[in-house]
């Protein structure tokens, strides 16, 4: 067994331990939205700083096994800061050891969490003493039980790596409900100031975004899988007309289908990982796991019928985070002209 | 359309523009909530128009209903959808004119005027754990005792059973193994001994129903049909069932439309195009539904006509809240009134998988279509 | 038998007589595309000119009854000036009897053809003695035969009714081969000048092309209804793996929705047809026909398999007439942007 | 992807970037007019990368093959198929592999060194009228005389057997009820008395042909395998000729790109919403293709992985021309190369449906898919 998959069971295991449909339906009713004793664990047990190295407290490892992490949490479709604060880790790390202090406070169990607007909706100018921030109010993951915000929008040609501290955010974040499990906020930036911040150059700023991207297309990855599982297992049990649903042409080519769509996001995040200094790889993974994840959960709620929409089944956790975590890499349309851009317009991510 | 149907629809808009306002946003507020079932406004909203002489728009004069035909019908239901209010049509448009057919006169008597009058509200079981497309594997049970029946079973799906005054309910009265063959039909009042319901919340906040039945005793007046017979009575149901609709995606676009308003992209290319075509398939719609509810009134029987409406309304609605949401972008990951467009997309899209697998998949609507529309073999 | 079904039967029955995939592969590699001695027979029949008033020599019947024409000749894929024609003079019946001499001269049977580029790309500026054209080349169907030109473009706010005289095209046409079976040419425009001519406002010159493209449209919907009535005979006849391929549920659904896509486009066009007043919906009409087309042929490609594919199968001329059809509406994004803004933006087509 | 894998394309690039520029010129025109069959020019290509040791990349080095691996045979189809090159692969990948396993010693000796020297071009007949998906069904019949077989009936789709050398033939030598059990495999020379051929264009402009057999003679050491034994000869045949490919729909994008950057239109939100959308799924089949070839490598043999390769990339194919032609409006009703991207785009269209229901439809794919992936049951 490869490290890899040592690394997935052991994560599997974890949450088998706990997580169940009942469980998410708690924890989404409760106040928090997830357990602090449970994070304490995740802590504990190091999966949440895999990537910071060793010497500020974490796992010293590749992004490729926090991408493992977040894949199994996504086949539990459980919610917690923990996507969020591997995503400002990978970009505060991308501060070139300027953000080593909040990284270590990371490893020591901080929560986290990133303002990266997907649309670039937020920009930053320089001003005495940091950079101040102009935009829209952007939507922001458990904004409010992140002790450590960190910040990556463009200012003029460069880019500005920074903190929020949570006085800068006083008064500015406003719980709002989610479509999904996780927690989000409204944040209102426009006139806050940055004082703890660097530029760096777009270059940077576009692989630091797609590795934190990575992070959260590795966890629909995961998604898919999981209701990939349940819905052929379903086909096979449920039986109507004298036989398994699955006998059934229709059904077959539905699942084909899901199968393609998990196929096609899997393969292209591995291709990712193993093609890190190549960013435009990874912006086509995140536009494919988010795209095959609502396809994966628009048909498998068609395949399980009445039984996949009641909270009862953990479908429709999968149902909401899938559409909710496509919606959370911005506006389709300008992802695609993106990709235009990078793909048809550059010739990134090919050999060819 | 007509002439005489635009000035039907006409008298209609007249008659709901001068309700009580305060009533019918009460209603409205309740049917988005959960269109499936007519709470506390949505009761008095249909007694009002039942004391107004305005349910039962097809039904014959000597029911007490409009006498009517299938367009106004259509046009009434399409009516109160576009302004999203209740219209009562299961009990109204199914159960009403099922028991004109193979009601008794003690039945009729008992049911009609109090279902005109917008008094009686009836939840549908059919539904089983194991029999969910494939009615004819039921196995509640009514067993004949004396001059009674004693009902024993679960039912699944019932939605609206919390808010109804009647159960119709379909029952096995022969053996298992003949299937459609040995079901009989009931109504029974929900608050019958023996009855317990059980919610089920779904994802998209809709609820419906498990209903146990433990027991409870009916007069034999209560079967509907002869014994046995049943499976004619419930495909009579579910023929007045079969609805004809366009307006739930047409409410919808206008959601999206006013968000792109709202946030000044209503002339953005991407933007134009997604809703343009959208736009389109409403119109489409339209006309699917409209030909249902002419056929019906020129004495045709729409299957396949009306197999084609569903499956194309049901997707259209859910494709709408879908590509809705990604023209929406970050914003839509914030649920309810204070999300984008007030959150009917994203709660749309939430409901949007009933909308294709409810009321026969669109699998099997499919299959009727190349059966019964072509002639396509099983 | 209402009289547009003896009509639709008049025609259908004069096209089986010599029309089958033969004689269709025969006019296309001839020289001329179309048998002049059958456009003599349709001009005695009176076909092409139905709307025509009596005074002026037509058939004085209404744009339902040409419909009728043209979705038999779409139903059976024949290629001739006849749609060029009837759309042409639905447009010169729009200028309020500036043009009733070329009118009656197409009422006698002179072939026509429009010019009426899809995405405006040709405009008008007025000139002393007439009207000066501005733009790229366009594409004309028929432009070598038609014996009159019309013109319908966009001069500022109005719109210029005109009529091209072959003097002013001369050496501006050069054929050029068609995806289908039509006969088309490349027409250069630019610089030319109309001398007759009258402007329209653009409500009159939208309802003309709403007139005139719902011809297409029902050529269309005839075109659909022959691809699901061959496809569907096909499936209960062709046996592989020892039951009809209808018998699959895969070739079933395709056909179910080649029977919703057919039916939309049908009963779009009878609505457009019913309110010719509103021109929206003759637009509605004329995407969903050309979208249905093309679904069709591209499914009923796959139902038939290698036997719909050969030059021996009339599949191959429904096959490219759906594709060079829709490509006659012009650029598909430029359509639906005008449909939002009819549709959505100003609330046309619809009762609600 | 591996970094020898890159070395080796990197050589492969260089080799052929090193040809005759007028041969290769040549070879590309006559290719893209219909890629099913070289002709003239694409046999003397052949012939050329035959000589220089690139045909059978992946053949051992005891038959003349550079013994490298799967990859490395994919990557030589992808890089000539990304420039509209032939690349021999149906004769080179599976009739030559297939002989390995299964010819005897002197049909070995007889064609291999022939097939890795471009000299000879195999034609397949499989299919007959009544036997397209459902090839257990063929009745074209051997009958064993002497020392010999004579061969009677009808092929059809039969692409390139005006060119071939050879037909690789199924036929009947047991009972038409024993379907699959009991078929015979055959190598027929292409000129042997009996043979008649007659041409099939298809709307693509690619001919394929129907291929008559009349009381044809051949010895019984044409026979491939046991007698009646064929099955498992043509099923290891189907298994080598399972290709993995993404590089035509690359190509075709690369038409729709030059015809927009043409145009002006690169910028424009509406064509990079969509172009964007076609180039993601064109790196979905880069993957989809990679997969199959590591697996192969990896010593697995890949069934529904294939299969999704092949449903995607044929979908992909036409979904680019489709699109692309609606991009370009009412300028692409002009085909040919005077047309809008040199007419590439509507000849693809016209050659879709082939990719999508050849070499087993993509709905048997499917079903494939869930059968031999998910456990489905038939």
């Amino acid at each position: 067994m490869t490290a890899d998959a040592l690394l997935a069971q052991a994560v599997r295991g974890w949450l088998a331990d706990f997580v169940d449909n009942t469980y998410l339906n708690a924890q989404e009713a409760s106040a928090d939205g997830y357990e602090s004793t449970r994070w304490d664990q995740l802590r504990d047990l190091g999966w949440h700083a895999v990537t910071i190295p060793d010497h500020l407290g974490g796992g010293d490892a590749t992004l490729a096994e926090a991408c493992v992490v977040a894949r199994e949490i996504g086949r539990a479709a459980y919610a917690s800061p923990l996507l969020a604060t591997m995503r400002a880790t990978v970009v505060a790390s991308g501060g070139a050891g300027y953000f080593d202090a909040l990284v270590a406070r990371i490893a020591a169990g901080a929560p986290a969490t990133l303002v990266a607007p997907p649309d670039r909706t937020v920009t930053a100018t320089p001003v005495a003493g940091g950079f101040r921030l102009a935009g829209e109010p952007v939507v922001v993951e458990w904004a409010e039980v992140a002790t450590e915000v960190v910040l990556l929008v463009p200012a003029g040609g460069d880019w500005v790596v920074g903190v929020l501290g949570r006085d800068a955010l006083d008064g500015r974040v406003s719980a709002v409900p989610s479509v999904d499990n996780e927690r989000i906020a409204r944040v209102a930036l426009h006139g806050a100031v940055v004082r703890e911040a660097v530029t760096v150059p777009a270059s940077a700023a576009r692989l630091a975004l797609a590795g934190a991207n990575l992070l959260r297309a590795s966890l629909m990855v995961g998604g898919c899988a999981d209701v990939l599982e349940r819905t052929a297992r379903y086909a096979t049990e449920r039986v109507q007309f004298g036989r398994p649903i699955g006998g059934f042409q229709a059904v077959r080519h539905h699942l084909a289908r899901m199968v393609i769509a998990t196929d096609a996001a899997r393969l292209m995040v591995d291709d990712a990982l193993e093609r890190l200094a190549e960013p435009a790889v990874a912006e086509v993974a995140s536009f494919t796991a988010a795209r095959s994840y609502v396809e994966l959960v628009l048909t498998s709620a068609q395949v399980h019928g009445a039984v996949g929409t009641t909270t009862e089944h953990v479908l429709h956790h999968h149902f909401r985070r899938a559409k909710a975590m496509r919606s959370r890499t911005g506006t389709r349309a300008l992802r695609l002209r993106e990709l235009h851009d990078a793909l048809v317009v550059h010739g990134e991510a090919s050999q060819w | 359309m007509k002439a005489e149907h635009l000035e039907f629809l006409g008298e209609l808009r007249a008659y709901l523009d001068a309700l009580d306002p305060d009533l019918v946003a009460a209603t409205r507020a309740e049917h988005i909530a959960d269109a499936m079932q007519p709470r506390v406004n949505g009761r008095r909203f249909l007694a009002r128009l039942g004391a107004d002489g305005w349910l039962g728009v097809s039904w014959p004069a000597e029911y007490g209903g409009q006498g009517r035909g299938p367009v106004e019908q259509w046009l009434f239901a399409e009516e109160l959808c576009d302004r999203r209010l209740p219209n009562g049509l299961l009990t109204l448009n199914a159960i009403g004119p099922t028991l004109m057919a193979v009601g008794t006169d003690e039945q009729k008597a008992e049911f009609l005027p109090r279902i005109i009058a917008g008094e009686l509200e009836f939840a549908i079981g059919y539904s089983e754990p194991d029999a969910g497309s494939d009615l004819a594997a039921l196995r509640t049970r009514a067993r004949p005792d004396g001059d009674a029946y004693v009902i024993d079973g679960q039912k699944i799906w019932t939605t609206g059973a919390t808010v109804a005054t009647h159960l119709w309910l379909a029952a096995r009265t022969g053996e298992q193994a003949d299937r459609h063959r040995g079901i009989s039909m009931f109504i029974l009042p929900m608050d019958a001994p023996g009855i317990e319901i059980t919610p089920i919340l779904t994802q998209g906040g809709e609820q419906t129903n498990t209903v146990f039945l433990d027991n409870v005793r009916v007069p034999a007046g209560a079967r509907i049909g002869a014994e046995n017979e049943g499976w004619r009575v419930l495909t009579t149901a579910l023929n007045y069932e079969r609805m004809f609709y366009h307006n739930e995606p047409r409410w919808e676009l206008r959601q999206l439309r006013d968000w792109a308003a709202s946030a000044g992209l209503l002339d953005d290319p991407v933007v134009a195009e997604t809703m343009g075509e959208l736009a389109v398939d409403v119109e489409i719609c339209r006309l699917f539904a409209q030909r249902g509810a002419q056929m019906l009134a020129d004495g045709q029987v729409p299957y396949a006509e009306a197999s084609a409406n569903k499956v194309w309304w049901s997707e259209l609605r859910q494709r709408i809240c879908d590509t809705g949401l990604d023209l929406i972008g970050e914003a839509g990951t914030v649920a309810g009134p204070t999300g984008p467009a007030h959150g009917h997309l994203e709660h749309g899209l939430r409901s949007s998988p009933v909308w294709r697998f409810g009321g026969g998949t669109n699998e099997i609507q499919l299959d009727i279509i190349a059966q019964r529309g072509l002639g396509m073999p099983r």
